[in-house]
């Protein structure tokens, strides 16, 4: 594909798009540009022909089986995103009047009380704008609560070696020292190693449960107790709440703090990488802290509610805001639209079928042959297998297999994460996939390692199909990529 | 079952396969006393009823003109650019992590990269940050990064934004950064750079330069890059896109040029949205690379030779160097991206600066207009782009809320973060406001302010 | 230039190429004396201006609560139809005439073919008509097409819609085609089969058999069908595709069906939008095949044995045929078809029926709440399916001018094609309606009706 | 691809479509159906990605030149479809309360207004549903007139032989005989035939102009003059109004009734084969029997304007309605938004590009050595190439040609159109398309040309890369297809 920019050419103006060009007279020289500003100059078909080509060029949830391991790529249902994008929502300003503000923000508070309900904490903040600025607000908040106490030794924060990388990261941008607790060979947390790590330095544990193994933590119980006896607080990831939402809620398991992955539990597309939502719930103790804009109900007198957002001056201890305005407002809209559509039952209805139609990958792939990480185990809403012996005998890694799925229309996997487990391959196919999907990777799976076996060099130098088969570009080198960034487009210049 | 494609008979097969008597006993590792008794939450809607109940609530009352500006504004989108941006495999994809499969994604944050580095200056662009305020905090952090071991000190002009100063305030406090507030001038609603003298030789590590400010008032972005370049810290340039339309861009500011570049995305193609999702951007000089946050998409090659996109860089992420990275930042604000490289193409260099232009003018004309109401006066005597504090004779909050009720969303009141602007408020007039606009302003504002009880 | 991507370079070029001085020059071939002087058109808008006006105009009054049918229905459509079936790719193309280039098209005709085959029992169907009413017209042509030689006579009731038998009237007047008006019941309010008796041997070509029919009571189509048989005429059903859901398909009805089927498909995810584009769906029975107008699709393979689709039978179409062409329609309704393809994959058997059972049930409880009011009065005694014919106590206009301007629209008034049916309304209520839309609808009505000048 | 009845599972219900199950008691079994409808059941997710992926094997405007000739598939403007899609216009039933159709109904009118100054004529119907449809009004028309002018043995139509098919079959369906007049050696009507033909028995002319030959008719003012003398009426096909559309008007040509093909000249988009729109035109003498409902307005006491339908009641001679309701209302909202963007300077812009770029893409294939039909002519908006040199010399014809460009990412020209050109291919390059485009459409046609001379058989069997490269299928068997007819998906069959 050639780019937006090669196809630019001097002269060209869109003027359906422009007001009257007019000249400004009204600032100095010294505050204006020199020169136009390099943006390609094409014809509104050319636009929409380049952008719309591209968009095929994309494996999507909409176009293919997306089993990306910790990522919940379920179909998000078109509806959630056409009602948020009702003018009406559009259109508003976030500096608005609160009154014509009424319709956005009681649909707020309904998700707000939500999610209260569903994590079983007893307050909760739409505000952060995707699950690791909830983790931030998390911890911070529990930064904020033993320094308000006084408890400034609690540096620690504890965190399980098969986290997420945003945790740690998160801990560490929130200033504390991040302790690893090492998992046991059944993909639990090793209790002993968090007994002895767990003190009077200890902030809190961030825990995602079920873990990133694809198990559910059950020793939940006994964690918790540990880390609250030492004084910590527990901080719930909740990217994984597709598989026991309705079910068993973190608030219940004595965590502390919860975020919300909206962008994976409750059906916001991801966008090729965003925006998301990451709303963050909070126990007792947290509640003072939580970030600002929260909003707010009040009665009036003719029986009717008012609805507002509370800012510092209602939440002095609030963190503070993360966002210039009120966050992720439009996704924040399209969970809302998912939970009504669903209801009670229909969430637990989720974490039955994602649950199922794991296991049932499970049950097949280890049937097939494969190594399933946790064998003994019962897969939560995602599984991991380990492809060590295939990389062993037939020379063909996680990688390989991960490219060559794509020949057959499958996305890959998640590869690689968790570390602990040697080539991983964390496979979360989500309820909304039908059984003959799921058959279908079996087979795809079945497929690629005979070849591996047979026709080895094939299944190292996949993809062969896509995007565009047999006009590539195929495999590409990342190695290159990173010695020698080639980051913008550069007249004259093919890479 | 919505969403839910399982016939009885998958569901027999799939269990039977486990070995599994039941869905119930597929959660049989979950303790017991963790069950949770059935959710209280609304019942189950329909599509048909809740698409009743959201249009309802969307039309609920009138959202009327907008003045507001304020760190968003209302531009007009060109229909392509949604119908577009939001097309099932733009939308439904995840992160690209599968290069191969997800070429078009990678493409457009490349060409995406590319304009607003071309925008702003930079030699580089990443693939977006949430938000503008999240933009300027990591932008700090990053600045503070790259001046290792030469003090932590970040000097913000209090004509920044003021949400935005409470963001960076949450997100790097945790790091030992000291944030000096740089007053503004009160008479031209800038900073002079003569104050700048007060901070010289203290280590400053970055100098923040708001263009326009938060009152719409340009700075002298030139002066005040050069005095930090000569203390040896580095500009982050906070910049309004669209404005880049017409305004020299941060890479040009002084003798050297900005190092970082951040700010707001939403005027490139991002609906009002009640706040968000927006994107904020985030630009650099080469050197500084390896300390940018987020997501960077590179070209390569494939065995064959034939180009390709990738993310790249990773080694500065999260998912690599976990408590080490430069950021948390994981998902993004993608499709927000792509909708703006649509959008700027549609709009190519000549109707960028239209547009700046025309906002330009219609604030001006704005501002002579509610001049002509008896005591109304500007607050500023610097030079304004899009945006125009003025003082009325009444308390704002009222004069405000009776507008409203009126359909004019007639400004920001100055008063919430800056107690000294009594009765200030900010207003803008983008292209999106006609002559006719700006006079049934002038005329409802002259008729509340005649009003007794405003 | 809007929409045109040349640049004055390019146009340099081109001329040059061509050998002409100029654009004009390109133009010598047009006598003088033709060129006209400019255009006095409405002065050119910029999108944003454009997208203003129109947003005014949608807006500029409201709708209202819809308890209209007669011939058009409000049905909840999924949002998932709309959005796909717009795609560019659908959206964009032309009729596909390159089967190879146009799978996706052609696939998705051969669905719908198939569905609406399925729904009506025929064993074909075609791509569209314009509209139901045109689709009876063809039906009516094609049904005196196979009866060649045996009579130009179509019996039709005037329990069908009083506009589609205009419309008949209009497309067929000039193949001398006889079209007799078949008198219903006054009391049941549809066709006795006992009346039919008079036109006994008179060499009928065909019979139309409305299901429901225009005042929404089913016909005894099995008896009338069975009639049509034993006097040798084609039997042409005219359906509602959601009562299909539930209702028995002209190809069961009687002891050997119907020949044809055909009716207005809007319904099946066509929004109401003032009249259209709708689409009209026909079909028959294998023998009439070659005698179906409108465009087909098969499915056939290529030289390596590989399934695929393409436009069939065009031997019957004008641009082989020309004058001696089944029909003169070339465009149909394509992009609707798309969307009533998804809308009923959507919706499936079950989902169809029980849309079906609801309108049944919400008309009934209409029904009910209305003749609660004094002085209403239901006018036929026939069962009815999802429309119910109603005689208020005072002249209707004004009744249903009053309904509208309080937000209601109570129904078609009767008078305006059945002059004997005086103080009639024909009123619905689809799935979309509440039982508090019904309950405002009643005591809406009854303020109304209590009303002096009403 | 599979069809989407191959997916169906029994027991599959998207609930969040469907209202409660409800038993039906209150009708009779006779009328009931014995079985469910055989629709298919799948999960919502099924049914994006089925349309979805199917959607991306379609070449369109969006993604493709698209050079049909006589069909103008330029850029259709998104905002169009945008507006035209706005709710409050969807939302209106046909028979609404004309208040609330005020705003529909002035945009109409406004329409009606704009055809009439663009057409000459003195009066608009919008209500004919494509360009087939307004042929009929307006031979419809022709035939009212002639008829209440006791008129009643006109009961031919002339058509010269070059006319798209839908002329000759209107005129047949509207019970008048067709006769063929020839064309010259130039592409000019033949004057003798058509002074020999017209006559007492001539009902009228239809032409269109320019003509499908890609040139302009000169002798249309003599034609008129031939025609109305012998008491025949002119019908103006104006499917190829985007050529002169601005520059020279059907009215002042002499027509009586004029045809706009509103999904050609004004941009609505084909959608696969419609919905279109065909507004029909006329001059004084047929303005009495328009079709209805025509859109009136009427001036109000205040100042204000009211528009409503008119009807056969105050139109009593109109030829009748033609739809059951208004026509394709949301076609022409969009071809409204066209033209107020547009504006008149617009309007005659687009026929000086849409000629520019046919008579250029005729050039440079002139130059390469193609055979051009007209030589001597201006092309107007299309023009016409015979590829009988290559079909003679390589045993290639102008379908493989056709086939082979679609391998070039080129739809096809249309071809065999007009039959009176052996092996023709009609060209219309429309004035959306870049020069760079057509550069790459030449460099195709050249290189098909190499490949015929070396590859013959690589061109016969194209197309090769499409819908999808390496997995076809290839050139379909349109024999077969026409053979054993197979229109409907039945259990168990695979063709
Ligand atoms: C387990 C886990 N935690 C946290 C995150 C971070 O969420 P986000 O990408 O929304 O910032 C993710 C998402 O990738 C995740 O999978
Ligand atoms: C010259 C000509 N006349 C008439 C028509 C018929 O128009 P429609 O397809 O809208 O019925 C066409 C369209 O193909 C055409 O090209």
């Amino acid at each position: 594909m050639t780019t937006i920019f090669d196809a630019s050419r001097p002269g060209r103006v869109n003027a359906q798009h422009a007001p009257e060009a007019q000249a400004i007279t009204t600032l100095e020289n010294q505050f204006l540009r020199a020169s136009p500003p390099p943006l390609p100059q094409v014809s509104e078909l050319q636009v929409v022909r380049h952008f719309t080509r591209l968009s095929q060029r994309n494996f999507s949830v909409d176009t293919h089986f997306y089993p990306l391991g910790s990522c919940t790529m379920k179909y998000n249902p078109r509806v959630c995103h056409t009602l948020a994008s009702l003018s009406g929502f559009l259109d508003r300003h976030p500096l608005a009047s609160e009154e014509s503000g009424q319709g956005v923000l009681r649909t707020l508070h309904e998700l707000q009380e939500m999610l209260k309900e569903i994590s079983g904490m007893r307050a909760v903040s739409l505000v952060p704008m995707a699950g690791a600025q909830g983790e931030f607000a998390g911890v911070a908040m529990i930064r904020a609560y033993h320094l308000a106490r006084g408890d400034h030794q609690r540096t620690e924060m504890l965190i399980p070696d098969a986290a997420h990388g945003t945790n740690p990261a998160t801990a560490a941008i929130c200033g504390l020292t991040v302790r690893e607790i090492p998992t046991n060979a059944h993909g639990d947390v090793d209790l002993d190693a968090l007994r002895a790590a767990a003190g009077p330095h200890t902030a809190g544990l961030m825990l995602t449960n079920p873990s990133t193994l694809g198990v559910f933590e059950r020793q939940i119980l006994q964690m918790a107790r540990i880390v609250h006896d030492a004084g910590g607080l527990l901080y719930y990831d909740g990217a994984n709440l597709n598989a026991v939402a309705g079910r068993v809620r973190p608030g219940d398991m004595g965590f502390d703090a919860v975020h919300f992955n909206v962008h994976k539990t409750f059906a916001t597309p991801h966008g090729g990488g965003g925006p998301g939502a990451g709303p963050v719930g909070v126990g007792e103790r947290l509640e003072p802290f939580l970030p600002v804009p929260v909003v707010g109900r009040r009665l009036l007198d003719n029986g009717g509610e008012w609805f507002f957002q509370m800012t510092q001056q209602e939440l002095p201890d609030s963190i503070g805001p993360m966002a210039a305005f009120a966050g992720n407002v439009g996704v924040l809209l399209r969970a809302h639209v998912y939970l009504r559509m669903i209801g009670a039952e229909g969430l637990s209805r989720i974490a039955d079928f994602a649950t199922l139609n794991a296991n049932y990958l499970m049950a097949r792939l280890a049937a097939a042959g494969f190594t399933v990480a946790f064998p003994e185990r019962r897969a939560t809403h995602e599984f991991l297998l380990s492809m060590q012996f295939e990389a062993k005998n037939f020379g063909v890694t996680a990688l390989d297999f991960a490219k060559r799925l794509l020949d057959y229309n499958c996305y890959a996997p998640t590869i690689y994460f968790p570390a602990l487990i040697p080539e991983s391959m964390l496979i979360e196919p989500t309820e909304t996939e039908s059984k003959e999907t799921l058959d279908h990777f079996v087979e795809a799976m079945i497929a690629i390692r005979q070849e591996a076996q047979n026709d080895p060099h094939r299944v190292r130098t996949a993809p062969h199909a896509v995007p565009v088969p047999g006009k590539g570009p195929g495999r590409l080198d990342a190695t290159r990529a990173a010695r020698k960034p080639d980051l913008i487009w550069k007249e004259n210049t093919v890479s | 079952m919505p969403f839910i494609p399982h016939t009885p008979a998958d569901i027999a097969a799939m269990l039977l396969q486990i070995g599994a008597p039941n869905l119930d006993s597929l959660f049989d590792e979950i303790p017991a006393e963790l069950r949770c008794p059935p959710l209280r939450l609304p019942p189950a809607m329909n599509e048909m009823a809740v698409t009743r109940l959201m249009r309802e609530r969307a039309g609920s009352k009138p959202n009327g003109l907008c003045f507001i500006g304020a760190g968003a504004y209302e531009h007009h989108i060109p229909a392509a650019v949604w119908e577009i941006a939001a097309r099932g495999e733009f939308l439904t994809a995840y992160t690209p992590y599968q290069a191969e499969a997800s070429q078009g994604t990678l493409q457009v944050l490349f060409e995406f990269q590319t304009m607003m580095a071309g925008l702003t200056g930079m030699d580089a662009a990443n693939a977006s940050m949430y938000d503008g305020a999240s933009a300027l905090a990591e932008a700090a952090l990053m600045a503070v990064r790259a001046h290792e071991g030469k003090g932590r000190k970040l000097l913000i002009p209090t004509s920044v934004h003021p949400l935005y100063r409470r963001v960076v305030h949450t997100l790097t406090r945790h790091q030992e950064i000291e944030v000096i507030e740089l007053p503004f001038d009160p008479v031209e609603g800038r900073v002079s750079p003569s104050a700048l003298n007060h901070y010289r030789g203290r280590g400053i590590a970055a100098l923040v330069i708001p263009q326009p400010n938060f009152f719409g008032i340009l700075e002298e972005a030139d002066e005040l890059t050069n005095w930090a370049r000569r203390e040896g810290a580095l500009v982050i340039g906070l910049v309004n896109p669209v404005a880049l339309g017409l305004l020299a861009p941060p890479g040009d500011w002084g003798d050297t040029g900005a190092d970082i570049a951040c700010g707001e995305g939403q005027p490139l193609g991002a609906p009002l949205a009640s706040g968000g999702p927006y994107f904020g951007f985030l630009g650099c000089r080469q050197e500084l690379l390896r300390q940018m946050p987020g997501r960077i998409v590179g070209r390569t090659l494939d065995a064959a030779g034939a180009p390709g996109f990738i993310l790249t860089l990773q080694a500065r992420e999260q998912h690599i160097r976990r408590s080490r990275a430069t950021s948390n930042i994981c998902t993004n604000q993608g499709i927000m991206t792509i909708a703006a490289a649509i959008h700027l193409s549609l709009l190519g260099p000549d109707g960028l600066a239209r547009v700046a232009a025309a906002c330009h003018a219609n604030t001006l004309a704005l501002t002579d207009r509610l001049l002509e109401i008896p005591g109304v006066t500007r607050i500023f005597t610097g030079p304004v782009f899009h945006e125009i504090a003025l003082r009325l004779p009444k308390p704002s909050r009222p004069v405000l809320s009776q507008l409203a009720r009126l359909g004019i969303q007639g400004g920001y009141r100055l008063e919430e973060h800056y107690p000294k602007l009594a009765k200030g408020i900010l207003t803008c007039a983008t292209e999106t406001r006609t002559r006719a606009d700006i006079d049934l302003y002038a005329s409802t504002l002259t008729w509340v302010l005649n009003v007794k009880d405003a």
